[in-house]
């Protein structure tokens, strides 16, 4: 299996997104620079955290105009994974690929620290290897994860099971406590929490890995029964 | 070209115009001796900014000498833009720590946000991954607004550019006392990783090389921020409003990245950041340290704003701007190297063999100077000294010793200290963990950096209790190195050499250049004796307002190795039913300390002597225990004394403990400062091993499961018993309610 | 023709803005308690060269594509043209 | 009296503004070439009860105190009486 972490001019995370496929489930994976228009050959998409054009006007907001996008969306429609992470949740908000937006955090500080979150649904290909209703500990950091939606999309939201993470103690303000979603189809989730940062042990928490494992579990699946 | 507004070279003359720029009269003379002439605006501008404290060091130098700076890892000493120290298999760790003190005063997110980008540009210059970020900063007390303001404004700065560029901001101090109130320090300290074979220096070599420009254009940005860095606060600082500049951390995180890719490229002569005194300095220096010359033509300098003269040009601070020299031919593979990145590079002069530095601007010469007499012959002084009258007063005072009630009171009254209290507030605003390698995060002793790909990891912290220093320059210049080596140690590494930040008031006070002397003294007898090199550094004097200077304050920032990350040590206890050992010596001297401060308002008396090669001994001992794995955390004795290293050792964790004072006297045992103290915790069934490897530690006493903290004297009296979660909750909240609370 | 063209980004009605919320509470803390409210926008001012006949629809595909975002954000705007002297 | 005040906050002349240079880069690519150049400011709404003869000064001070960073940025105001109806 082969991921791709796109890389926006102001990316920081994109390394640590590379690393955590290595060590989480040892697949192949590749950097794909923001002006490249084709993700061919790549089975899962990964848009990894930092400050992509650094955030000016909105976060997100200008990431969401470079060449790769269209390519996200079409891996995105072709029912490939496609994760954003942090800044990468917010282009995919920017993008609408996903519903809602990000205001600052309410206290308006930048926020980092390692949370609890609650899995709301282990179904999706992000999160079958977790325990439906399970904590796990994963860190934030970011300054715009204040997620909104309208009670409209909301009650959607909830409808098609497509909350996926809430946070236990909800510091920065985000409507119904989300702290990730996917589409309707439920192969594309953003989330704020880094589950990148979470793969070892030695660095604090390992609860972040099942979600790589999941991805990669399903995938198999899938092309054992094609193949 | 003379523009009409520039006053003409007789005029400058006349009018004594150079005194507006710093320059003296003796400069001024020996400026017109060197030209064989008199100097134009713009040369005068050159000299002004490059022979300025911030750039030549003209008054600290004389002290600078005294620090040893050789070692046996030592591979960049001072003098490039930041130190190198081996750590084995050809990899090396590159570090600088600097002060951008008074652009935050006028502007605290600017100001700490420039500091961070400057610092984060020397070493990645040298051609290292900066890989982790640190910051000490003092502040007047969390009581009055604009102190609130600075404080909240310095935070969000730092935040605002290490969070951005992705760069790891993985630990500091942050310090309250009154003779910080106008003038707060802001040091931050960079450190980076390299491979011996990438390892840069700024030089213009090769006669006819270009001279390419990179990164973002140049404004009227900080003219004259070099030299305002140098003069005193006073109401008129605000006048100088435009010397704050603005940064671009998006800008910098792409220069990063695309320097770093220009410095593997063979054919790259020489780089160096336009840090202070921007164009003016990196060309000046790059072609003094090559004994070659620099011939640039301004026209081609990429200009934000309209119709820039050649001396607001030369002058600029505009940050997030680099000077390469690449060789002949090459430009476009580094033009095509920047261009991935979205930026600019842009040819603008070449490097000559006439020792000149010689600018052309539409057309016409506009300075032609010797770029040796800018840098390297600035002029050197050695102020007068004199031993301040406090001084003699305290040296004669009793041996001073407060007067307390109820122990438990009085440790809640420190934990809610803001120099003592959790840094929370403030470290959470940072993202410490990007790029995850952070093994030890803020709130333990020092940081701990992994190596990846390596079994190994690096150690930093910066520390200065300046209490100490301003009571007894030489004793508290002894201490600083002491405890930062302490907090290195505490971590299970090898400390392998210092950057310091000398943060002093001016240097024409005769008592405040004898601080300088006397604490510089210290440090470098420290530095000596725990075999910690000094590689690099920073001096900032003039810190002080019309209420007077801050204390003396000699940041150290120290970095270590760990050969094997099983050794990482943090302090937090571990496990319930470990025992806890004390290895070190109280001294009963309450000068200088935080319950002093608490109970009396102020500082004042002899400050107890400090003996480094017991310290060597006790760092010996501490290393070798985790060598031998027999430590499970390990927290050192600083501000608050004993007991309040220990209360910090539980939190977080949910145990409690019983320990024994390790001294006769019950108050100095709990509260002292100043003296070499660590508490450990050991598994039981390690005792035998850790006693060995520490033969000095004593027991005192075992992690409990129930969450109290009791404190027993050697009598098996208990004089303190408290909820461990009632003075967590007191230390954890202290400062955030401080700045909530209305004055 | 040159214009200048301001663009006004305000917060969608009902959409809570945390900035706004906490000025306010910073100006009641240092005694202005007569404050009701506290609203942040953002301002945003193009200077463009464009036709007369295709400003007005450049302006608001710039805004609907990338000056504002229609979740949460309201804009309104005014085109100036810049006489040349 | 009730008013409505409206706050202009913008860089000072010569300050850099990383936003404007980023957007206006990205106008650029999406296709307005004409842009020339963007500059993005604040506008800081705010409602406020206040006598007639202190509304001014209250305003300037808030501006100065905490709306603004008069260090590097410029502002100004309109006050607007809001008639109730
Ligand atoms: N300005 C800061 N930035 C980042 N971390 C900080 C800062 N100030 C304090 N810390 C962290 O808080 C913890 C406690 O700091 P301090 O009390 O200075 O420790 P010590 O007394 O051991 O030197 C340390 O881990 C330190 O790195
Ligand atoms: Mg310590």
């Amino acid at each position: 299996m082969k991921f791709a972490v796109i890389m926006f001019p102001g990316s920081n995370c994109d390394v640590d997104m590379y690393h955590a496929v290595e060590e989480a489930v040892g697949e192949e994976v590749e950097y794909v620079w923001h002006n490249e228009t084709s993700l061919e050959g790549f089975d899962a998409v990964l848009l990894p955290g930092g400050f992509s054009y650094g955030d000016y006007l909105r976060p997100g907001a200008i990431a969401h105009f470079s060449p790769i996008m269209e390519a996200v969306k079409k891996a995105a429609d072709e029912g490939k994974p496609v994760l954003g992470v942090c800044n990468g949740f917010q282009v995919l908000l920017e993008s609408r690929m996903l519903p809602g937006a990000m205001r600052r955090n309410k206290n308006l500080h930048f926020i980092c620290k390692t949370l609890p979150l609650t899995v709301e649904n282990n179904t999706t290909v992000f999160t079958n290897s977790y325990e439906q209703g399970e904590t796990i500990q994963i860190p934030v950091a970011h300054g715009d994860g204040n997620y909104y939606c309208d009670e409209k999309t909301l009650a959607e939201l909830r409808e098609n099971n497509q909350i996926v993470f809430t946070y236990g103690l909800n510091e920065n303000g985000s409507t119904a406590d989300i702290a990730g979603i996917t589409n309707k189809e439920g192969n594309v989730l953003g989330m704020m929490p880094h589950p990148e940062r979470a793969v070892e042990e030695l660095l604090g928490s390992a609860d972040g890995k099942k979600l790589f494992t999941s991805i990669v579990k399903q995938w198999r699946e899938k092309n054992a029964v094609t193949s | 070209m003379q523009l009409l507004h520039e006053p003409s070279p007789e005029q400058i003359k006349e009018k004594k115009l150079y005194a507006e720029m710093g320059v003296s009269e003796e400069e001024f003379a020996s400026i017109e001796n060197i030209l064989g002439r008199l100097p134009n605006y713009t040369e005068l501008g050159l000299f002004s900014v490059m022979w300025s404290e911030h750039c030549s060091y003209k008054n600290s130098k004389v002290l600078l000498k005294k620090f040893p700076v050789e070692g046996e890892r030592v591979l960049q000493g001072p003098g490039e833009g930041a130190g190198i120290i081996d750590i084995d298999d050809e990899q090396a760790v590159v570090f600088k720590i600097e002060s951008h003190n008074h652009p935050s005063a006028v502007e605290p997110y600017e100001g700490a946000a420039t500091g961070v980008g400057g610092i984060i540009r020397d070493v990645f210059s040298m051609g290292a991954r900066p890989v982790a970020l640190l910051n000490s900063l003092r502040f007047g007390e969390l009581k009055n607004p604009r102190v609130k303001y600075l404080f909240e404004g310095v935070v969000s700065g730092i935040a605002g550019y290490g969070n951005c560029i992705g760069i790891p901001t993985v630990g500091g101090e942050v310090q309250f006392d009154p003779c910080y109130e106008g003038n707060p320090l802001v040091n931050a300290m960079c450190v980076g990783l390299i491979d011996h074979k990438d390892i840069q220096k700024g030089q213009a070599k090769g006669i006819g090389n270009p001279v390419m420009y990179v990164g973002a254009g140049t404004g009227r940005d900080g003219i004259h921020g070099a030299t305002f860095a140098s003069e005193e606060l006073s109401e008129d600082s605000e006048a100088k409003r435009p010397a704050v500049q603005v940064g671009d951390p998006f800008m910098e995180k792409l220069l990063v990245e695309a320097c770093l890719e220009a410095t593997k490229h063979p054919k790259l002569v020489g780089i160096q950041d336009m840090g202070a005194a921007g164009l003016t300095s990196s060309s000046a220096e790059m072609a003094s340290k090559a004994g070659s010359g620099v011939r640039m033509n301004l026209d081609l300098v990429p200009q934000r704003e309209k119709q820039m003269s050649p001396y607001e040009m030369m002058l600029s601070e505009s940050q997030e701007r680099m000077l390469l020299v690449v060789e002949k031919g090459s430009e476009q593979e580094f033009k095509d190297i920047f261009d991935h990145w979205g930026l600019n590079a842009v040819v603008v002069g070449e490097v000559t063999d006439d020792k000149r530095l010689t600018l052309m601007h539409e057309g016409k010469t506009a300075a032609d100077v010797p770029v040796d007499a800018l840098a390297e012959e600035a002029p050197v002084y050695h102020k007068p000294s004199r031993e301040p009258a406090y001084f003699r007063e305290f040296q004669k005072q009793e041996n001073y010793r407060p007067e307390v009630g109820d122990y438990g009171t009085v440790l809640k009254q420190l934990l809610q200290q803001p120099t003592i209290a959790s840094k929370e507030w403030v470290y959470e605003q940072y993202d410490y963990m990007v790029r995850t390698n952070t093994v030890a995060a803020p709130g333990s002793d020092a940081a701990v950096i992994r190596l990846r790909g390596t079994n190994k990891a690096l150690a930093m912290t910066t520390d200065c209790n300046s209490r100490f220093i301003y009571l007894d320059p030489y004793e508290g210049g002894k201490l600083a190195v002491a405890e930062a080596a302490r907090n290195i140690t505490a971590s299970g590494a090898e400390a392998l050499g210092v950057t310091d930040c000398l943060n002093y008031g001016s240097p024409d006070n005769p008592e405040i250049f004898w601080q300088l002397e006397r604490s510089t003294d210290g440090l470098s007898e420290a530095c000596r004796t725990l075999e910690t090199p000094v590689v690099g550094g920073n001096v900032s004097l003039y810190n002080e307002t019309n209420r007077g200077a801050v204390y003396p304050t000699p940041v150290i920032g120290m970095v270590g190795l760990i050969h094997d990350t099983a050794h990482i040590t943090t302090q937090a206890a571990k496990q319930i039913g470990d025992a806890v050992y004390f290895l070190g010596e109280v001294t009963s001297s309450f000068a200088g300390s935080e319950l002093q401060k608490l109970t009396e308002g102020n500082i004042f008396g002899k400050v107890a002597p400090v003996d480094l090669n017991a310290e060597k001994r006790y760092q010996k001992q501490i290393l070798s225990a985790v060598h031998a794995n027999s430590v499970s955390s390990a927290h050192d004795v600083s501000e608050g004394g004993f007991a309040a290293a220990a209360i910090e050792k539980l939190f977080g964790t949910g145990f409690g403990a019983e320990v024994t004072i390790p001294h006769e006297d019950d108050l100095a045992g709990s509260f002292a400062e100043g003296y070499p103290g660590y508490i450990v915790t050991v598994p039981q069934d390690k005792k035998s091993t850790f006693e060995k490897a520490a033969p000095e530690a004593v027991e005192i006493g075992r992690i409990t499961e129930e969450a109290e903290f009791t404190l027993r004297n050697k009598q098996g009296e208990t004089v303190l018993k408290e909820s461990v979660d009632e003075l967590e909750k007191l230390w954890r909240g202290a400062i955030s309610c401080a700045l909530k609370s209305k004055d | 023709m040159t214009y200048n063209v301001k663009v006004y980004i305000s917060w969608k009605a009902g959409v809570l803005d945390p900035q706004g919320a906490a000025v306010t509470d910073s100006l009641h803390k240092i005694g202005y308690s007569g404050v009701e409210s506290v609203s942040i926008s953002r301002m945003v001012e193009v200077k463009m060269e464009a036709d007369r006949d295709s400003v007005e629809r450049q302006v608001t595909e710039m805004c609907e594509k990338l000056l504002a975002n229609p979740v949460i954000e309201d804009y309104s705007y005014e085109i100036e043209e810049v006489v040349s002297s």
